[in-house]
């Protein structure tokens, strides 16, 4: 499985990650989620979330679900997951993500179990501000 | 040996430093560390039941026993997303 | 739930189409899913697919299809539908969809459900073209 | 009454035609129709628990009941995506 990892305080682009997508010819689908930052955080109106993270655990976390992927989901061909760090307004994506598959439900299946298990484990927190 | 511990997000906040070191005897645990952080950064306290603990890289239960040179993570649930 | 459905014979352009979004200050979620023509279909190799619809049920049972996933799940702020006709290649996209939403269960819920629905229900068929 | 019938797909390829008309009795059914339409078109028979129906844009079963000026369309599964 082809994995891509960016954790950046660049602005995510993300009609030139689309534009960049490697498929061969075997593979039917691709899976994309944005996150973007909502207006509100526990009902309070925010302007902006503030991302921290533990860089070196974060990529090691990632990359051990990536594996465990790759293992639930044989067929899946490649991984793409942008995560921006720093501050990010509202309305902007902090997470980007790209998982590129045969067939839909392995794609859709493993796209919401990296989201899941990223929320879970990897060392990333936010700070909204007000 | 020496522990090197450092914290993540708001608990850089309680306890006013991003890293710290403590001095523990051979073979102590994560256990034994908590203690000794929960004297020296009382507002940890109250965060025991949500704390996150990692060893370098790796998650760690509290038994995990520490060795010369491990830097120790602290830190709340994560949130990335 | 603002909704928009394209289908036609030109080319799918998902960078123009990302690039388009409209998303309000209360939405954290946008759901992607490209189909793209496969280079078999039956353990066939194949050079393309030629999409037929019966447009005027297409976009019927499109709409019908919309408005059960407004009753099913009233936080979706927009979903886009884009179905090429005519002879796809192989690795050009045929279907790309957007959903956008507060959360990311309803999205990925939604994005599943439609596309499940589309293929029971919405008039298109496929000839593949060796 | 006069109905006219559209086919859809490889069901063109089985007919050999895109449309056509059948004359039935007030009150018909799409059973009735499909009767006539597997004598004149043979070859659909045995597409016959595949075969979709609809009346204008809404799918109908074959009790349906036929009204002057309706157009029945017959087509395989459909296979979007």
């Amino acid at each position: 499985m082809r994995r891509e990892l960016t954790l950046s305080t660049a602005p995510i682009h993300e009609a030139t990650l689309v534009a960049a997508r490697k498929m061969s010819a075997g593979m039917g689908a691709a899976v994309y989620f944005t996150g973007v930052v909502r207006g509100t955080e526990e009902s309070q109106t925010i302007a902006a979330i503030d991302y921290e993270t533990f860089r070196e655990m974060a990529e090691h976390q990632f990359h051990k679900l990536f594996d465990e992927m790759e293992r639930r989901w044989p067929t899946i061909e490649s991984a793409r997951l942008v995560h921006r760090l720093g501050v990010v307004r509202v309305n902007e994506p902090s997470l980007w993500l790209e998982i590129i598959a045969p067939h839909r439900p392995e794609a859709f299946a493993a796209a919401q179990w990296l989201i899941d298990e990223m929320k879970r484990t990897v060392p990333i927190w936010k700070r909204p501000q007000p | 040996m020496i522990i090197r511990i450092q914290f993540w997000s708001y608990f850089k906040d309680l306890t006013g430093c991003a890293e710290a070191t403590e001095e523990l005897p051979l073979g102590a645990t994560i256990d034994q560390l908590l203690q000794r952080l929960h004297v020296r950064f009382p507002k940890l306290v109250a965060m025991k039941n949500s704390t996150l603990i990692a060893v370098g890289v790796e998650y760690q239960n509290r038994s995990h026993v520490l060795r010369e040179g491990d830097t120790v993570s602290l830190f709340p649930p994560v949130q990335g997303g």
